[in-house]
């Protein structure tokens, strides 16, 4: 091989403390290096040209460079390269800028180091073969798992960018957390009418198919290509003759069942459509409430329903879809707030959640839009809010700042004042963050318009006194301690990552953070992206967000599907693990170890070999490290290649 | 041996559905038996099992794959056989395992130690707890307990853990836990000590790569690092570099499979305490993930496998 | 090859591209100043490292290893630092049966945020390795008294 | 006329410590469990009644050795142009081995008809083996494994020796065999041994009495060629070897080798290293094709080599020298004279018309 090296001044961020000249003139001793030199700028324009001229003139087939880390220019000399006619994969950098003139002024020291760091590049370069990507073709179908306002956003959009869309639901109806809200911040605008024409949308467009009530069972594949197996579940209710009349819970005796639209305010019937303007608007029985199926007695929705889609008998449901690309935008839930011992643990009655109150304001809700007590049903006149339940709190395990409660607690506080003149509302609070758009204008409209009562300082303690609370805590401005008796407790509890959203990143092959919350897969640069190709998130799962940027987020997503499916056909990448068949003895660690099931077991001449799918293959080279007779190598990062390194560094 | 025939017989009525069944018979000298492999109804006169039934035979399993294989273990050569069934490396329908209560089998090193050499063997008795040798014509008495391997006394698997038929009456695993006695003491040396010790014991070793080979979980065979150049881990170099080097590589891929079954030391020609390596890698196995190899042919090695929470790992913290 | 004049110490450092090596970037950005020893190897993930690359590198005469990797559950591949997690758990209680101080190696975990974190760690093992001192090299056997005496005693 | 002296037990150790003036001397002693020929030293224990662990092979025949040191330059003008030298790296000194056994010593002889033959000479081979003397021990005990009378040797065989020490119950008689071992037998601590020739002679016989077990094997290398295609047959007898070099690296007669290089930098080295036919390797082919796959080809290769292909063309000799290392060393009990006899015992089954 003839290598060429580049060592770079990066004006004087490196030539400042490396003498890069002498770099340059120690690397042309190393084995395999024909030509070396120093640069000014290597990656301007100029700098990449001389690179190009050196292979051309010298007839160079290999190329280091010394200048920045390979996490910055990596890419940019690769083409370099490549335009200079060598295969891409013929290149190494060696990082002397962040790892070396950065960190040091030992002129000496540095440039010996960045000496070896260029002696260890050029070793590995020796061991580096061309690497060349192979085409696949791509199913531009796209699998959205939640219908969520994130959800709902990046299906419309995807479906009216051309796309046939697959949108997930696990609850009966779309419209998420949204569509329990009552009026949304800052506008104070009607959530449901503002969302509800969308979920329209979402039912009637050609290219959206809708499985509400259904999860995930297993996703295969890769980017382009996966298989998804979702699962059906039990409704007993037939929807393709549902009309969604709803006689049937006018009729229904089991009174008692849990609503969880509602969030516990109130009891539902057990066969039940969670609201008018529920998509798809379907009954479905809860099985743990209905008489018939739990009893075998009743019966009664089958007599009564006009076109006869009650089905007692019927089974969960598997359906397998097959999509180029996949979306999780599987939202939140609320953090368990009952840890929390000072505020009654969910002892009081009239201590409630934050969502549990946006159903009470909500004229479609059980209360009919009234704020009445759970306890006895009385209109409030002091309302209490106390913010950051499970929010900025490392004492339950939840460091971090939901964003979003502030603003809903401004909001719920004009709400009160709307619904009853008469109340007097207190807000206890850590901050106030209201980073968004007219959102501290808003803040201060609850307090200056509305005559909510600001409490910097939190809650140490909620005792019941009569039939009303008294809440007891700080005020850290004023430095006293506070009481506030209250005939309701509002807690704006945090948002937690979903239920089951780890058993979903599992299948999907994506990590999660150690809340449940899904990785970007760069907090600055890939915000909707995961390091899985092809899978994409919008909305909470990726952490809490308000309705804008959950929005935002899956018009981004749809924007990535659609730029992924622009191409006709996907390039895989070749830094993969290659098996070589000989020295397989088809033991199948790989195949157990291999974090994406990208290695399968396949039958050669009658012996069991391993066999890696190399569009599945993301190259962490675990199977490389685990495979004992060797026979599984990374490439880029072989055992000979980082074994080269090793020696450069040390043998004696 | 007991139960000897009991076990010839149960061989003789399988033996029809099988390729062959491999087992032990006398050896070059009354010290010694061999692995025998039967095959017609006449070799099953010479099987012998007893205290020199020391070869590990579940090793030559996956190379009779493809074939109706009979082994005859040892409890602890049992749990080799349930390591090779866990890797998918042996099939479980292809191999019939008959098993016996092993009493404990010689370390013929110890004997050698303790007659000085053993090269001309005249005889060799065997009365319970006494061992009577021949030698160049002097007669040597020897108590059994000072010439049983040491992984027999604080052997908690007499039994075959896995088999098809067992002949004999189950005996209880030893009561002692000693055995170990060799690693405390050899890490109560000072390090130098130890870096010197490994320099000095590898020296000897001839790269004859017998310790690999008697092992039954070196499952690459011919595909083994330490021959190749791509990837090139080891040179051909009789340096201790190189030679130690391919120990740690033996002990680190066996790192939660080893059964301690003892074959790579007894293997080696030149007595090199290769087990030292295996007990300390298995005694932090265990203290780590509560693992043992080979006992339960479900499980999966530690090293293949992890929880998101180790219990007995602490996050560094620095 | 030699180090710099007595000065330094054969430090060889295995990190993964995405956290431990962006870390290592980050501190550089920040001019977060660190001892010269180290030199750093890139692997795609800490699964990527063989614990027989840190075995075959002391044994090459290197005085420290360090491993870094992403946090457990930040992994870039979802579970490769899991694995790692136990292999070089395991590694590092093996060592000092070979007569290597444990503390010649030492993994930890640092974040592509964690510039300042990273420094730390760099200057905290190479404190330690200078400590240490030049590690045991291979040589001839040595057959010392107290060798003698331990072969007896097995 | 051979030189005959005398030396008391008492004194062999002050004499080999004057013979380790001029030469490298070799001795048994042990380390760890194992009986090996090394580096004489005075504070070591020698121990000359057994059979060492290992043959004096290495003093001869290194595990590996360097043959060539080579070194890259390039030329300042054109860097792509680069130059190799190469040196050939000879051993120098000469080396003693005291305590040999007559296998031992008649080992190298098979050696000399390969690596010293008219046509070829090694001269690596060649510069140590001129160099290196074995003052080899009669032996008084025939152990069970013990063969050499089979291939045409005995207890008190001089062949390939420079001096034969015959054991007496207060000293050993040296016998000078080569004109090279009559100057080792200088020393003052040695006397005029004529006087007891007579006696050590009645030793050897009696040795040589002892001996009742001798097979001939005149038919091994016909019969052996008989069964080469009987691949059943090398699968039985093969079917316990695990495929090790024990066997190998322990025989005092195979010399096979492998060669590598190892490039570190701009310097390298060219090794020679031990090799042996039991391993898969020994016979692969670039193109992944072996010729030898299983164990039986390669056992059968062993055998067939020591006991047929190389008598073949070395005038009959046995490629074997019967000390029995590789039935002893053997992990699995293999017996290479089993598989010998049962080779020449073979009656191929009769056709069925």
């Amino acid at each position: 091989m003839k290598i060429g090296v580049f060592v770079c001044h990066c004006g004087s961020n490196i030539e400042g403390t490396v003498d890069t000249a002498a770099v340059a003139a120690a690397a042309r001793e190393f084995p395999g290096v024909a030509f070396a030199t120093d640069t000014m700028y290597t990656c301007s324009e100029p700098g990449q040209e001389e690179i190009v001229n050196a292979i051309k003139e010298h007839q160079l087939d290999g190329v280091v460079v010394a200048s920045c880390t390979p996490r910055m220019h990596e890419q940019t000399f690769r083409r370099t390269v490549e335009r200079a006619g060598l295969n891409r994969y013929l290149f190494e950098m060696a990082n002397i800028r962040e790892h070396v003139s950065w960190i040091g002024k030992d002129r000496e020291a540095n440039t010996n180091k960045a000496t070896e760091l260029v002696r260890m590049a050029a070793s590995k370069l020796l061991h580096n073969r061309p690497l060349l990507s192979k085409q696949f073709d791509i199913n531009k179908r796209v699998l959205i798992i939640g219908g969520g306002v994130a959800g709902i956003q990046a299906a419309l959009d995807c479906a009216e960018g051309g796309l046939e869309v697959i949108l997930v639901e696990k609850t009966t109806t779309i419209g998420g957390k949204m569509a329990k809200l009552d009026k949304t911040f800052p506008t104070v605008d009607c959530s449901c009418c503002i969302l509800g024409p969308r979920m329209v949308d979402v039912a009637q467009h050609p290219n959206i198919t809708l499985y509400a009530y259904s999860e995930i069972e297993e996703v295969s594949g890769y980017v382009g290509n996966f298989e998804v197996k979702v699962k059906k579940k039990a409704t007993y209710v037939d929807w393709d003759k549902c009309t969604g009349c709803g006689i049937c819970m006018t009729k229904c005796p089991s009174k008692k069942a849990t609503d969880f639209f509602n969030e516990g305010i109130g009891k539902t019937t057990a066969i039940n459509i969670p609201f008018p303007q529920a998509i798809p608007k379907k009954a479905k029985i809860d099985a743990n409430f209905c008489m018939k199926l739990q009893k075998g007695k009743c019966g009664i929705c089958a007599k009564v329903c006009p076109s006869g889609c009650i089905d007692f008998t019927q089974q969960d449901e598997f359906v397998t879809e097959k999509v180029g690309a996949i979306v999780a935008a599987t939202g939140f839930d609320l953090f368990d707030w009952t840890v929390y011992g000072e505020y009654g643990g969910g002892r009081y009655p009239d201590v409630i959640t934050s969502l549990q109150y946006e159903r009470m304001l909500s004229a479609s809700g059980p209360t009919g839009g009234h704020i009445k007590r759970p306890s006895d049903g009385k209109e409030p006149k002091n309302v209490v809010f106390i913010q950051c339940v499970g929010s900025r709190d490392k004492s339950v395990g939840r460091p971090y700042c939901t964003g979003f409660c502030c603003m809903y607690t401004a909001k719920q506080a004009i709400l009160t004042k709307d619904h009853l003149p008469e109340a007097q509302t207190y807000v206890f609070y850590m901050d106030i963050r209201a980073t968004g758009k007219n959102y501290d204008e808003f803040t201060r409209r609850a307090m200056e318009e509305y005559n909510a009562k600001y409490i910097r300082g939190r809650v140490s303690m909620i005792y019941p006194k009569g039939d009303s609370l008294l809440v007891r805590g700080a005020d850290t401005l004023m430095g006293t301690q506070v009481e506030v008796d209250a005939d309701l407790v509002v807690l704006a509890v945090g948002a937690d990552s979903s239920a089951g959203a780890a058993g979903l990143a599992e299948k999907l092959r994506i990590s999660y953070d150690s809340y449940g919350f899904y990785m970007e897969g760069h907090p600055k640069l890939k915000p909707v992206e995961t390091n899985t190709a092809g899978v994409y998130l919008a909305g909470c799962c990726q952490g809490p967000k308000d309705i804008p940027s959950s929005v935002a987020q899956g018009s981004a997503a749809a924007s990535k599907v659609l730029g992924l499916f622009s191409k006709d056909k996907l390039a895989s990448d070749p830094q993969v693990s290659v098996v070589d068949i000989k020295r397989c003895i088809g033991c199948g660690k790989c195949i157990k170890t291999c974090p994406f099931g990208a290695i399968k077991e396949i039958d050669f001449r009658g012996m069991k070999k391993a066999e890696v799918i190399e569009t599945v293959c993301q190259g962490c080279g675990i199977c490389t490290s685990t495979c004992p007779q060797g026979a599984a190598q990374l490439q880029h990062f072989t055992d000979n290649q980082i074994l080269s390194e090793v020696n450069a560094l040390c043998q004696f | 041996m007991k139960y000897q025939q009991e076990l010839k017989d149960s061989i003789r009525k399988a033996l029809p559905g099988l390729d062959v069944v491999i087992a032990w018979s006398a050896g070059y000298d009354p010290l010694h038996a061999t692995p025998h492999f039967i095959r017609r109804e006449e070799d099953i006169d010479r099987l012998e099992i007893g205290p020199f039934s020391v070869h590990n035979l579940a090793t030559y399993l996956p190379g009779l794959r493809g074939k109706k294989v009979g082994i005859v273990v040892k409890g602890c050569d049992s749990r080799s056989v349930i390591e090779l069934l866990q890797e998918n490396l042996i099939n479980r329908e292809e191999v019939t395992i008959f098993g016996f209560p092993c009493t404990g089998v010689v370390d013929q090193t110890k004997i050698r130690k303790a007659l000085g050499h053993t090269g001309k063997v005249d005889f060799c008795q065997i009365a319970s707890q006494t061992v009577v040798i021949g030698l160049g014509g002097e007669e040597h008495k020897l108590r059994l307990s000072k010439v049983l391997a040491d992984k027999c006394f604080s052997c908690q698997y007499p039994n075959a853990l896995i088999s098809d038929h067992f002949v004999g009456e189950k005996i209880s695993p030893s009561v002692q836990t000693e055995g170990d006695d060799d690693l405390e003491a050899f890490e109560k040396m000072p390090m130098d000590e130890r870096f010197a010790f490994w320099q000095k014991e590898m020296d000897r070793c001839i790269r004859c790569y017998a310790c690999r080979n008697a092992c039954p979980m070196c499952v690459c065979r011919d595909h083994c690092l330490a021959e190749s150049r791509d990837p090139h881990w080891l040179s051909q170099e009789d340096s201790v570099r190189d030679k130690w080097m391919f120990q740690l590589i033996h002990a680190y891929h066996l790192a939660g499979r080893c059964t301690e079954c003892g074959e790579c030391q007894r293997a080696c020609p030149m007595d090199i305490p290769l087990l030292l390596l295996k007990k300390k890698m298995n005694k932090e196995i265990k203290e780590l993930f509560q693992y043992e190899a080979g006992v339960d042919p479900e499980a999966t090695p530690p090293l293949l496998s992890f929880k998101m929470e180790e219990e007995n790992i602490n996050e560094r913290e620095w | 090859m030699p180090v710099l004049k007595g000065k330094e110490l054969r430090i060889v450092g295995f990190l993964c591209n995405w956290c431990s090596y962006g870390g290592a970037d980050t501190a550089g950005v920040g001019r977060f100043n660190q001892p010269t020893d180290l030199r750093i190897i890139r692997v795609p993930c800490s699964g990527r490292i063989d614990p027989l690359f840190i075995m075959k590198t002391l044994l090459n005469g290197a005085d420290g290893v360090l491993v870094s990797g992403c946090h457990p559950r930040d992994c870039h591949y979802a579970e490769g630092n899991f694995y790692a997690r136990r292999r070089l758990e395991v590694l590092h209680r093996f060592l000092p049966i070979l007569g290597i101080e444990p503390g010649r190696f030492e993994y930890t975990w640092v974040s592509a945020s964690e510039g300042q974190r990273w420094q730390q760690v760099v200057t905290r093992f190479t404190e330690q390795i200078h400590k240490l001192g030049p590690a045991p090299k291979i040589a001839g056997p040595a057959a010392s008294e107290t060798l003698r005496q331990m072969e007896a005693a097995l | 006329m051979a030189k005959v002296q005398f030396i008391k037990s008492a004194d062999v150790k002050p004499w080999l410590a004057e013979l380790a003036k001029e030469h490298r001397v070799f001795a048994p002693s042990y380390d760890g469990e194992a009986l090996l020929f090394r580096p004489f030293d005075l504070e070591q224990e020698i121990i000359l009644d057994r059979a060492a662990t290992m043959p004096p092979k290495k003093t001869v025949f290194p595990q590996s050795e360097k043959l060539v040191d080579f070194t890259y330059s390039k030329d300042p003008e054109n860097l792509s142009r680069v130059k190799i030298d190469a040196r050939e790296t000879l051993p120098e000194g000469s080396t003693v081995v005291f305590g040999s056994r007559p296998c031992d010593a008649r080992g190298f002889t098979m050696f000399d008809r390969v690596y010293l033959s008219d046509k070829n000479t090694d001269i690596y081979y060649q510069a140590r083996r001129k160099n290196t003397l074995f003052i080899t021990l009669a032996c008084r005990t025939i152990e069970n494994t013990c063969f050499c009378n089979w291939v045409d040797s005995d207890p008190c065989d001089p062949t390939g020796s420079d001096v034969l020490a015959i054991p007496m119950n207060d000293g050993y008689l040296l016998e000078s065999v080569s004109e090279q071992g009559e100057k080792l037998l200088n020393s003052k601590l040695l006397a005029d041994g004529s006087s007891r020739k007579v006696e050590a002679d009645k030793i050897c016989q009696e040795i040589a009495g002892s001996i009742n077990n001798t097979k001939d094997l005149s038919q091994a290398p016909a019969k052996l060629l008989a069964v080469f295609d009987n691949m059943q047959f090398w699968e039985e007898v093969s079917a316990k070897c695990l495929s090790c070099g024990a066997c190998t690296y322990l025989c005092p007669s195979c010399y096979c080798f492998n060669i590598t290089d190892e490039t570190n930098g701009m310097k390298g080295k060219r090794l020679r290293s031990w090799d042996n036919c039991m391993s898969a390797q020994f016979t692969m082919e670039a193109s992944g094709h072996n010729p030898r796959p299983t164990k039986a080809h390669r056992l059968k290769n062993r055998v067939g080599h020591k006991f047929s292909y190389y008598p073949t063309i070395h005038g009959g000799v046995i490629s074997c020298c019967g000390c029995g290392r590789c039935i002893k060393s053997c992990p699995a009990g293999i017996d290479i004279r089993e598989i010998v006899l049962k080779a020449i015992d073979f009656e191929p089954a009769a056709v069925e018309e």
